[in-house]
């Protein structure tokens, strides 16, 4: 059987890097959104892989069924604009100019993080309970934070899209 | 009878930032350069949950951190979001570089 | 009584009355309406009941129950719990809060029957119940301080009950305000208390009273006795209170005479353990108490307003129960406390029918000869007026004879209290009187009023026959034999006995107190029945005297004038300073980064990308500078 | 059930790695044909009823008393031809039947039918479940944008905001059971309820926000405004047909019916609890698919009765009535769960939900009347304002 979780996990990474390549890559702009659902679905699953089973699926509910919808809406809600890429390019020049040397630091990176070479552990039991415990005991304050943050979120994106008339 | 080392992991989170990163600077829609701030979160998430597992500690602290993280996503998008639709009203267009009233 | 129970039955009591506020104050004003009193009424019965199932089921149990609900907050060491202190002396003001607010609230469904705000005034009155319950069964400081914070904002909201008419806003604000500065005060000396002692449960702070230091431990007890002063109306903070008889009159029965005044007397007994070690603390309460007590007997002389004197004469009594709790009698305080809150509940409450009686008039001056009109009304009145003048054998002689008894015993000079104290028993024997007689005796000075006056209602009356009973009897059956009554068996354990006591002179002390009250009561007569000295001359021969009176020692024009402006001075002269120095200061910064400003704005270019790149250049530096760093190690 | 991953040795001496394929198999093939002849079946059973209720026959052509009519149907559907407008958006038009149909497929993973009859017993199912209701809406947001048909579009953007306002009344009347149930796990929750003491008796109101937001999450009646016939032709439908159409509505709608009557059976009707379980675990089965079918003809029952929300009342209802009222129940069952010992919690939750069941039936009647008599008000007013000139 030890060939079936990196197996698994090539798979996942696949899917996310392919599916985070295609968000930037595809000139449509709903491809774009579902190429980042598609790519959230395979961050679930090395969540999933990772043992952090909890972590998944909070991820597909809010990622997937919340934010990529919400995006799905923008897009809808402004128009698809025509994939106009000739108009103005010299900021995207600069960019070009700016990614070689990210990219660079990228593969350094990637490099740097293969030779953590432990495995990860997973513990037995799944991650529920000690999640739980950990937000509602350690990091209530926080977690309530977080909340009061969300409602300002709310009222604001309300605030901002309300129109004066209604 | 997990035997993907840890390194594996962070390099697929790297590699997703980078991507992440790259797309806010080579596109121009604003809706797209959302969804790359989006990846790149998600890039950072995994990279937490990788390290907390490891890491094996009876709190989870790396979890937690990507539970706050979720909250800073959907809050990012809801305003995010809002702020490109009030733009579009303004202004019918989403590409950020056309989008400068703010100017000074 | 296992503690299942007990849990259970500490969980109802509070809990009754929340529920009913939020049943009446979500559904009073389309639903229920005219149900919400009946609503209101009936969970206060509950409340009461478990109250009283408390009482029995730990009467034969010497410490102190808790009952945790849940952790309220828990960061790191600072840990405040939602729960409650069963002991004695919390189960006795469950006791008192619990029945008075009961009879209260079936007196209001009558009182207030015909006012459009009815559901609104059963849905604050419960609310505040629930605050007062919080307060007295907390058993930490943070805890109380929420119920304390609870009744003064349902203190306000009742005060200004009747909000369209300017002077009840005037009112709430002023009993607001007020109420601010002393809760500034028991916040700071909660904070201190925190602070030292590292704990706000009071078994934790009162176990560990020994490491904190005299003049800490003074400047604690001074902060919590100035929250006191403004929440039990004390000098210098008691101006609200008369302000606050605006309210419905239930309310000044309820909130500003029996329960919520009496919050601040409750505070100190139960910070007794603090108070004791805090060397001149207890001497500033009792010096204040006393003070206070005379300052408004005198002001009650001369005023008109029936329910002005009420007010008056409320602060006086919380006097005594500060010098009470100032000479080390706390279990004294407690017992009158106790029975202040029935006999003048049910002043307020027969003032109260006879402001209904009369269609809203509350001047004595248009009152009189209203005892056939209002039998009822004038019978229990006056039981609960002999009461508060402490004629034996009611309620009131037992427990204001112990204060200042109390204080007499203590000797070393503390004798001038005891002086002070029965010259103002006289003082209150004879307003009383005067109240009672410019009420209901003489000839009827309004006669339009007299003709319509009516008896109130079966709802109104039966809760001021319950109270005229407790008034009555609620002295001999808890303080009878003096200082060995059921109340000091009771309390007892809770407080060390400060003095031991002289049982032979009780006797000749009790007898000049009785005799002081009953000649109070006969200077009243003469004076009004018999015009003999006629008032209108008294006030003439001592005008200044009078005058001084009548203007409330001019303490109010003083605070107005003087105090609020002297802050309006500070406040200006802030405000200049701010607009020389500190603004101009900030001027000529905004005109230098203005400068600055319209030079680098070039960088601005108003493309999201470009302010991108630039983040991602910054990261790619620090990134550069850590690795680099890193290498060189 | 054993945990995913471990080998346990199949019946019968058969390899313990091939047991496992064959398990999967055995599985798949299993859930397959429930949720086909599932449909099939609720399908007839829905038409039969309201030829029933409306008094007629309903299908009685093919085979015995019409029993094979959707057999017949399916078969059409498969057989018939893959029509496409030309101005469809192809990739993600042919995708979106799959984005809604996996989910609902792989949701039945964990519906435990009887002891130890049940995909796998992970302790965070109903977590689960909530995440994989949360996927379906994608599809139809992408079925309505790819169809390039305004009604679709429409269809697509308003079951987008249904589902999504929807989501938060049902998650939250799930956590009201959680906390009473204290665990995420299908079977321990449905264990918790022995014998009579059912969570319906002890939590009605959240059964009954649960109930209505599960009608408005499955796109019933009156909820079906996406696919509202009268104003929006079939929303994102439309262009559907054939057996991708068949996917849409056939197979997911029933399928998600199935889902969510099984959660509420498991939640709140004890799941496969019934007489002599204990006994012989299969009845489980048994007793959970009755209850299941129960809640369905529920389902089926409203749609006949119930006329459909406009969009406005639509989102009022949820966003002023049920998510409010959710919220009061979870505040109040958590703070008197925490508040009260032992049996006095599950009384006093018990009592203060069925006063919750009566206000909400109070309430909606009234503010019903109230918001009609308001309407006709105004369009009196403006009436008069309009007849004025003239007369």
């Amino acid at each position: 059987m030890d060939f079936i979780a990196p197996l698994i996990f090539v798979i996942l990474a696949a899917i996310v890097v392919a599916g985070g390549l295609a968000v930037v890559l595809l000139p449509r702009i709903t491809g774009s959104a579902l190429s980042m659902g598609l790519s959230f679905l395979g961050m679930a699953g090395l969540f999933a892989l990772l043992g952090a089973e909890t972590i998944a699926f909070f991820q597909v509910l809010i990622y997937v069924g919340a934010i990529t919808v919400l995006i799905l809406y923008g897009v809808m809600l402004t128009g698809v604009a025509p994939a106009g890429a000739d108009r103005r390019l010299f900021f995207q020049k600069q960019a070009g100019w700016a990614l070689v040397p990210l990219k660079f630091v990228g593969v350094v990176a990637t490099v740097f993080a293969l030779s953590f070479q432990s495995n990860v552990v997973q513990q037995p039991g799944g991650d529920l309970e000690p999640l739980a415990n950990a937000v509602f005991r350690d990091y209530a304050f926080p977690f309530e934070v977080a909340s009061v943050l969300l409602l300002a979120a709310m009222i604001g994106a309300i605030a901002l899209v309300k129109r004066g008339d209604d | 009878m997990l035997s993907v080392p840890l390194g594996w992991f962070i390099a697929v989170s790297s590699a997703l930032f980078f991507i992440g990163a790259a797309g806010v600077l080579v596109r121009r829609n604003a809706v797209v350069i959302l969804m790359c701030v989006e990846l790149m979160l998600n890039a950072a998430n995994l990279a937490l949950v990788a390290f907390s597992r490891r890491l094996s500690d009876a709190t989870p602290r790396g979890s937690v951190f990507v539970i706050f993280t979720f909250v800073i996503a959907a809050a990012e998008v809801a305003v995010g979001l809002a702020i490109v639709l009030a733009a579009y009203r303004n202004q019918p267009t989403v590409e950020v570089d056309e989008i400068h009233e703010l100017k000074g | 009584m296992d503690d299942t129970t007990l849990r259970v039955l500490a969980t109802i009591v509070p809990l009754a009355p929340l529920a009913a506020f939020a049943i009446n104050v979500f559904f009073g004003r389309w639903r229920l309406q005219h149900l919400t009193g009946l609503i209101a009424s009936a969970a206060l019965a509950i409340s009461a009941l478990a109250a009283t199932g408390i009482l029995l089921g730990t009467l034969g149990r010497h410490d102190a129950a808790i009952v945790m609900l849940y952790r309220w907050i828990g960061v790191g060491t600072f840990q405040i719990d939602v729960s409650f202190q069963i002991d004695q002396l919390s189960t006795l003001m469950m006791l008192v809060v619990t029945w008075i607010s009961f009879l209260i609230h079936v007196y209001s469904m009558g009182y207030m029957h015909d006012d459009h705000g009815y559901w609104r005034f059963f849905s604050w009155l419960p609310l505040f119940v629930f605050f007062m319950l919080v307060l007295v069964m907390a058993d930490n400081y943070l805890l109380m301080f929420v119920g304390w914070e609870g009744v003064g904002l349902c203190s306000y909201l009742l005060i200004g009950f009747w909000f369209e008419k300017p002077a009840p806003q005037a009112a709430a604000n002023k009993a607001f305000w007020m109420n601010r500065i002393g809760d500034w005060g028991f916040m700071v000396g909660v904070i201190l208390i925190f602070l030292t002692f590292g704990s706000l449960a009071f078994r934790d702070v009162f176990a560990k009273v020994g490491i904190a230091q005299s003049e800490l431990l003074t400047a604690i007890c001074l902060f919590l006795f100035l929250g006191a002063t403004g929440k039990s109306a004390q000098i210098p903070l008691y101006t609200w209170l008369p302000d606050a008889m605006e309210g419905p009159t239930p309310v000044s029965a309820l909130i500003h005479a029996a329960t919520m005044v009496t919050a601040g007397v409750y505070m100190t007994a139960r910070s007794t353990p603090l108070f004791a070690e805090a060397g001149p603390a207890l001497l500033v309460v009792a010096v204040i108490g006393t003070a206070t007590a005379v300052l408004a007997a005198t002001i009650a002389l001369v005023q008109t307003d029936i329910k002005r004197v009420m007010a008056y004469s409320t602060v006086s009594q919380l006097g005594y129960m500060f010098l009470g709790v100032g000479v080390g009698a706390p279990i004294a305080a407690m017992f009158h406390l106790a029975t202040h809150a029935f006999f003048k509940a049910l002043l307020f409450l027969g003032s109260g029918s006879v402001i209904h009686a009369l269609g809203g008039q509350q001047d004595m001056r248009h009152m009189g000869g209203l005892k056939p009109k209002l039998p009822i009304t004038y019978w229990t009145m006056l039981i609960g007026g002999l009461a508060l003048a402490a004629i034996p054998p009611l309620a009131g002689f037992w427990s204001k004879d112990e204060i200042v008894n109390s204080a007499f015993f203590r000797g070393q000079g503390y004798e001038w209290f005891w002086a002070i104290g029965v010259t103002t028993g006289a003082l209150t024997a004879f307003y009383t009187m005067r109240m009672l007689w410019l009420t209901f005796h003489g000839a009827p000075r309004d006669r339009h009023l007299y003709e319509h006056a009516h008896e109130s209602p079966r709802v109104m009356t039966t809760p001021l026959i319950a109270l005229a009973v407790g008034a009555a009897l609620a002295g001999l059956v808890l303080g009878w034999p003096p200082d060995a009554g059921w109340v000091h068996q009771y309390l007892g354990p809770l407080f060390e006995r400060a003095e031991a006591i002289d049982y032979s002179r009780i006797a000749v002390l009790a007898t000049i107190s009785a005799v002081a009250g009953v000649l109070g009561l006969g200077l009243a007569w003469l004076t009004y029945a018999r015009r003999r000295p006629d008032p209108e001359r008294v006030a003439r021969t001592f005008a200044p005297l009078y005058t001084l009176l009548v203007n409330k020692w001019y303490l109010d024009a003083f605070y107005d004038h003087n105090v609020a402006g002297a802050f309006r001075w500070l406040f200006g002269a802030s405000w200049a300073f701010d607009l020389a120095f500190i603004d101009g200061f900030v001027n000529k910064l905004a005109a230098g980064f203005q400068i600055g400003g319209r030079n680098l704005r070039r960088l601005q270019t108003g493309i999201v990308g470009n302010y991108a790149l630039t983040i991602v250049l910054g990261l790619l530096f620090v990134g550069a500078a850590y690795a680099y760093l890193r290498l060189r190690q | 059930m054993s945990p995913p991953g471990v080998l346990v040795p199949g019946p019968f001496g058969i390899d313990p790695l091939v047991w496992v394929v064959l398990r999967l198999l055995i599985a798949v093939l299993l859930v397959v044909g429930l949720i086909f002849n599932g449909a099939l079946l609720q399908i007839l059973m829905e038409r039969k009823l309201q030829a029933w209720a409306q008094d007629r026959v309903g299908p009685y052509h093919v085979g015995p008393w019409g029993l094979l009519q959707t057999f017949a149907d399916a078969l059409k559907l498969i057989g018939k031809e893959d029509v496409r407008s030309r101005f469809t958006d192809a990739a993600f038009f042919l995708t979106a039947p799959a984005i809604t149909f996996t989910p609902m497929v792989a949701a039945w993973v964990v519906i435990p039918f009887a002891p130890g009859v049940q995909g796998i017993d992970i302790n965070i199912g109903l977590l689960y479940l909530s995440s994989l209701g949360a996927m379906g809406v994608l599809g139809i947001v992408i079925a309505g944008w790819a169809s390039n048909n305004k009604y679709s579009l429409i269809g697509g953007l308003r079951s987008a905001g249904q589902l999504i306002s929807y989501e938060v009344p049902q998650i939250l009347s799930l956590v009201t059971v959680v906390l009473l149930a204290g665990s995420l796990q299908l079977t321990k929750i449905a264990t918790a309820q022995p014998g009579l003491q059912l969570n319906l008796f002890i939590l009605p109101a959240a059964f009954l926000t649960y109930f209505i937001a599960a009608l408005a999450e499955t796109n019933r009646t009156p909820f079906d405004l996406p696919e509202a016939e009268s104003e929006l032709v079939a929303g994102y439908l439309t262009e559907y047909s054939g057996m991708r159409w068949g996917t849409f509505l056939a197979l997911t709608e029933y399928g998600n019916v199935t889902i969510v009557s099984s959660i509420m059976t498991t939640l709140w009707l004890g799941g496969w609890n019934g007489p002599l379980v204990d006994q012989a675990p299969i009845l489980g089965v048994l007793w959970f698919t009755l209850k299941v079918y129960v809640i369905i003809v529920a389902f089926m029952w409203i749609r006949l009765t119930l006329p459909r929300f406009r969009i406005d009342q639509l989102m009022n209802f949820c966003w002023k009535v049920l998510i409010p009222l959710t919220l009061t129940n979870l505040f109040v069952t958590a703070t008197l769960k925490v508040a009260l010992p032992a049996p006095w919690d599950l009384i006093a939750i018990g009592i203060l939900n069925w006063g919750l069941v009566a206000a909400f039936i109070v309430l909606i009647p009234r503010l019903q009347r109230r918001r009609l008599e308001r309407l006709r008000e105004r369009l009196r007013t403006e009436r008069e304002r309009t007849l004025a000139p003239t007369a």
